[in-house]
């Protein structure tokens, strides 16, 4: 039965310049400063070498559970095409990300070592908590361009979220929303192939993620999530269009989480070594060492200084962190978070607790009664 | 003073704190050119304009979510939902974010917004257009719930909610939009943030209501008063969350009676709460059981029914008679 | 920037067969038997004057809010595709729809005139109750598509929503889990150009809501919502290819709310005469007769037949209505519903009421003290 | 009987139900392949299929809204929410739908559908991991709010709420899941929905308690009586609601005294619907303050706080001590 097409000029594409290889499209090759090439790479390596250390202090029982980002740590580019005053909106596997922003390695010890106090990034850094819910952020992230839009601000917000978070509502409601009221948010999905158990192909039924934003009139693209040049490049693209009115976009960083889900969770369960084994082969690192050995920017030497000097960044912070749990943390401070002004419940219920620590503390002088 | 219903004093309250401070931003479903399926943001568009005043797309999460985005940047997001049957949409936005945004970060980051909305029965309106369910809010530590009772008290305590730096959702007991007119003065007027009011004074027992329940409540005091000589001390409420508990609690120490009214199921509604407190604090001076009186524990049923659901002059009345004669 | 592009093969068609004129594509015209097409028309005018006689029992104070649906009633022809035991799942706007199916116009002056009766519909009819919470029955269209899938019961479930609707996130929700589990669910969009006072294009920056299904690799297809035709061709092909195992699909039906929201709303606050005016020259109605009268199936004398009749039935279901009003009801009755077994809390709630009840008659026969 | 520990036991539910009823469908995050990240749903997917337990993509509202449709249908969906802190992106889909089906239709449509979900504290989780928040559920009405204590309640409980014509809300304290061992017998068991149970025996004092919190009073409890010879009722609630206030109501009437204990906030908690009932149907019995031992109105903090914030053996025992000394 023939009908009538309607013309919908959209079109969805995807992006690499650097291939597993190492190999550069000299075509598509931005050509980046020497320095800021070094940067990228010094920013992924210190995000390997600081997940691989927070795995063995979480096997060593010293951290909690936390989501290792390894395989994914091209996304420094993407924070490296942001300008300071601009606003990252994260999920809870961008800790390379939000290093790069300034968050400091012992806050990210913190939080996850059950500190509350690993929250409180430091002032005036335009970087929101790590956001655990999954997709719920991306919300945030179109309000605050709604926020930059409306004081003529020349900000951009950067909102990341996985494969998974497509599925939930609050994502398309942000999309939406960017898109009609034409805020200038970028939405930067990691679609690292799995949601915990659940493979990117039944997460959902399109061939691709950047197709999704065809929904709402806005550009999606498909970028090589493990190639750092074209993760800049597609990047800076978004971003400086969103600056400069053009409105949101949205991009499908491809990449792969190499190891756990989280701590809790084991991957055997639901997918093959063969898979992770393919997914090596492209990883995002060793292709940038080739690219910058190529260019004479990196040597064995380079790389082994990079190395140390990442792995003593990395002790330093640990040290600040030791030195914080051992001084310890007061209990009663829970109770001044909530509110900005602590009401009189809560007044009445810290008091209830500091009597309970103080009894319980005669008891354990006693060593009598009851314990806990 | 000017008399105004409840509509008209929440309008003035959002146009004077659009006026003074121009990080104040509405937003909702119908909220710019229609000015509001209740007409309580009627004029407010033209005034302030389509940046200030915003229709969004049909999305409760997203009119929360987007409100909390723009509080983190520095604005004071009054959003509207447009009805609270319909704010359960934007509930995991409101307990995963707003109210925790601020523990979250130390205090680094708040999450100034206010989230408002009508609730409440007797209005003959369609299913989902008439509950009462507060609690959900109240019991979500970080969030402060506010519900007004009259004209004045609406317009001061959403000033004060709109200044506060912590989110506040604020019900607005629809019946009562309408229903009277009270006076609103033009000059500023703010109302504390968890404290309630006496209402009424008296000495014989103590009736805690709040929202459209007062004015029964009232009614039924005064009825009491007129024929049998009864003196009904009355608190409203005004904020369920964070509870004032002073002012109920040393009523009763005086009274010794109590009885809580409000239009929500009754079983682990805000009236629970206020036995809790005054078992709490007031426990030797109670010479009878509080009685609740409460809707039931159903969803409140439609129009024809819904009298009969919802507590009403006599109820109240017998409730307190029984409770004086216990 | 060269980019690769990625063949998606997706384009969204828009189908018209009888156009506002009432002129047919004679080469699309699905050349429907006489009786459909007249029950076609019936149903349509019976839609049309059911809404009107609800708008003046609601302007005489007999009835409460409800939607009118006038302008809409091509609806029918999606009902018309549908086999019984096929399951519809209503939004609000769809009593024309929900009366072809089965249900009794006395119930839908029920639920408007504030009896939960009015939600009691018919045993055995496939038919959800009336959904009011935008978008949210969606997902029960999807759920009842996998239930009829893993039954191997060749039935469909067709979902109706509005323009507004696909904002909301559990539309979204929904179109991706039919999508993922391949059910047969039939979601079908009418698009009549506003939520309450929100546009069209203020809902949505997309060109069209047909396009909203490629985000998810399912067929959408946008379909002149005022040609009964149309829309019957199209719910069939859907409604075919699902209940065949070709998975869910997506029709955007391009109408328009002649009337009010509700009859608590008042359009002139945001939209002006002209835009209605040019609709009703669109009108479902008068196009169809037209058509009809071509085909010789209509002349005067029939219409005026066709109106009596309809006429006829409405005032026979409101003469049951009124028979129900005048019995009355049973405040008792509340506390049945809300559980299979009735929990000992609402049997002493139900005791409480009784009692209060009795003791207010009491009262009014004594004409004392407390009113109410 | 074989020894279980909880997760055991809920498996064994569920997969002894599915056996018995080809309409009984899990689906879920990660409760296929995976079996669940606490494991709860291991081997089922092997056992019966892709078709029966259904991976799902990553969406609450839709796994809920997903399963209402499938109840009306005709299924029993056991729908699994990864944990409670994420159950309120569902939160609309359960009040609008779920709790109302039945009373929107007169009977008509039930929704016999059962949505799982481990809550609290105590297992140094991150962020929404751990909290405590059944009272949301419990003042729905339509719902059923079900938290079972031991491996034995839990595997009784969720055969009931399967074959329940209702929605019912079964929260799983995750601090229980593998804490301990109980006997559970391989035959058909079932308790009742609606019922409390006996815990301990006891003269002086009642105290109320479910879920996780159940183990910490026993404690408390036993510890009382060894070193003080306080003898503690103990009630465990097990279903939130309909609350069963005839077992605790009528223990108190014996003791005159009583503590609620859970690990929710306390303010609109479930406690003080219990304080509320025991005013109104124990108050003559009544000779003291009703203490509440529970969370602070704070969000539960990070792990190394945690401890601090939800009530163990020594808060309780010291609430019941001073009760007893009042
Ligand atoms: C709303 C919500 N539901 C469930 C979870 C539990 N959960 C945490 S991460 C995750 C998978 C997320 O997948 P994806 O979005 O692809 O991100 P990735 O973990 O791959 O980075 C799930 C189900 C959650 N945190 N939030
Ligand atoms: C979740 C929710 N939010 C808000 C409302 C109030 N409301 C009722 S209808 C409506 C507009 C719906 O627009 P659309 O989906 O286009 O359907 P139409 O009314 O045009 O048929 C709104 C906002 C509601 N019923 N449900
Ligand atoms: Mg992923
Ligand atoms: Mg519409």
């Amino acid at each position: 039965m023939p009908k009538t097409e309607i013309d919908l000029p959209y079109r969805v594409e995807y992006l690499s310049i650097l291939d597993p290889d190492g190999q550069v499209d000299a075509s598509l090759d931005p050509s980046l400063p020497d320095e800021l090439l070094l940067k990228l790479y010094r920013g992924m390596v210190l995000g390997r070498k600081f997940d691989e250390r927070m795995l063995i202090l979480q096997r060593q029982g010293k951290i909690g559970t936390f989501a290792p980002v390894k395989g994914q740590e091209a996304q420094v580019a993407v924070t490296a095409a942001m300008e300071e005053n601009d606003w990252l909106v994260p999920s809870f596997r961008e800790t390379p990300a939000e290093i790069w922003r300034g968050r400091p390695m012992e806050s990210v010890l913190l939080l996850y070592s059950g500190y509350n106090e690993g929250g409180r990034a430091p002032e005036g850094i335009r970087t929101l908590p790590v956001s655990v819910p999954v997709g719920s952020q991306t919300l945030h992230g179109a309000g605050i361009g709604y926020a930059m839009k409306y004081r003529g601000e020349k900000s951009v917000a950067v909102t990341f979220f996985g494969d998974g978070a497509t599925s939930e509502g609050d994502f398309h409601e942000a999309m939406n929303f960017a898109a009609v009221f034409q805020v200038p948010t970028v939405f930067v999905c990691q679609n690292n192939h799995w949601a915990i158990s659940i493979p990117r192909s039944r997460q959902t039924h399109s061939k691709t993620i950047a197709q999704k934003a065809l929904a709402y009139d806005m550009p999606g693209l498909q970028v090589d999530g493990n190639d750092v040049l074209a993760v800049y490049q597609a990047s800076r693209d978004a971003i400086s269009r969103a600056r400069s009115g053009g409105g949101p976009a949205f991009l499908e960083l491809i990449t792969y989480r190499m190891s756990l889900h989280t701590t809790a969770d084991d991957p055997k369960k639901y997918r093959s070594e063969e898979e992770v084994q393919e997914w090596i082969k492209r990883d995002p690192i060793t292709r940038f060492e080739k690219y910058l050995r190529d260019k004479d920017l990196l040597s064995d030497e380079k790389i082994q200084s990079i190395a140390a000097e990442v792995q003593a960044e990395i002790s330093a912070a640990e040290g600040r962190w030791s030195a914080f749990v051992e001084k310890g943390v007061d209990p009663l401070d829970m109770f001044e978070w909530p509110y900005a002004q602590m009401p009189p419940d809560l007044v009445e219920q810290r008091e209830e607790l500091r009597r309970e620590l103080e009894a319980k503390r005669g008891k354990v002088e006693k060593d009598t009664l009851v314990r806990d | 003073m000017p008399k105004m219903n409840m509509v008209q004093a929440i309008n003035m309250a959002l146009r004077q704190e659009m006026e003074k401070d121009d990080s104040v931003i509405l937003l909702g479903e119908d909220v710019g050119r229609d000015g509001g399926v209740f007409r309580v943001t009627d004029g407010l568009l033209d005034k302030f304009g389509p940046e200030r005043v915003v229709d969004t797309p049909l999305a409760e999460s997203a009119i929360a979510g987007f409100s909390i985005g723009m509080a983190i940047a520095g604005l004071r997001p009054v959003c509207e939902m447009q009805f609270s049957g319909f704010s359960y949409f934007a509930f995991h936005q409101m307990e995963s974010h707003a109210s925790r945004m601020r523990q979250r970060t130390l205090g680094r980051v708040g999450v100034p917004m206010v989230m408002r909305a009508p609730y409440g029965g007797g209005v003959r309106a369609l299913e989902h257009h008439s509950e009462s369910r507060e609690v959900y809010w109240a019991h979500t530590p970080g969030l402060k719930m506010v519900i007004p009772s009259t004209p004045r008290t609406a317009r001061a305590l959403l000033v004060s909610a709109i200044r506060d730096p912590d989110p506040v959702v604020f019900y607005e007991p629809k019946a009562v939009y309408r229903a009277f007119r009270e006076e609103v003065p033009e000059e500023e007027e703010t109302f504390p943030i968890g404290k309630s009011r006496l209402a009424l004074e008296g000495k014989d027992i103590t009736v805690i209501s709040y929202g459209a329940m007062l004015r029964p409540t009232l009614e039924a005091a005064s009825e009491l008063k007129d024929k049998e000589g009864i003196e009904c001390e009355v608190v409203d409420l005004l904020t369920i969350s964070p509870l004032d508990d002073k002012l109920f609690t040393e009523s009763v120490r005086k009274t010794g009676r109590a009885v809580v009214v409000h239009e929500a199921p009754r079983s682990f509604g805000a009236g629970a709460e206020v036995v809790a407190r005054l078992v709490d604090k007031s426990f030797l001076y109670l010479e009878a059981p509080v009685r609740r009186v409460t809707g039931f524990d159903l969803v409140i049923p439609y129009y024809q029914r819904e009298q009969d659901y919802l507590p009403g002059v006599f109820r109240i009345a017998t409730a307190i008679r029984e409770t004086l004669e216990f």
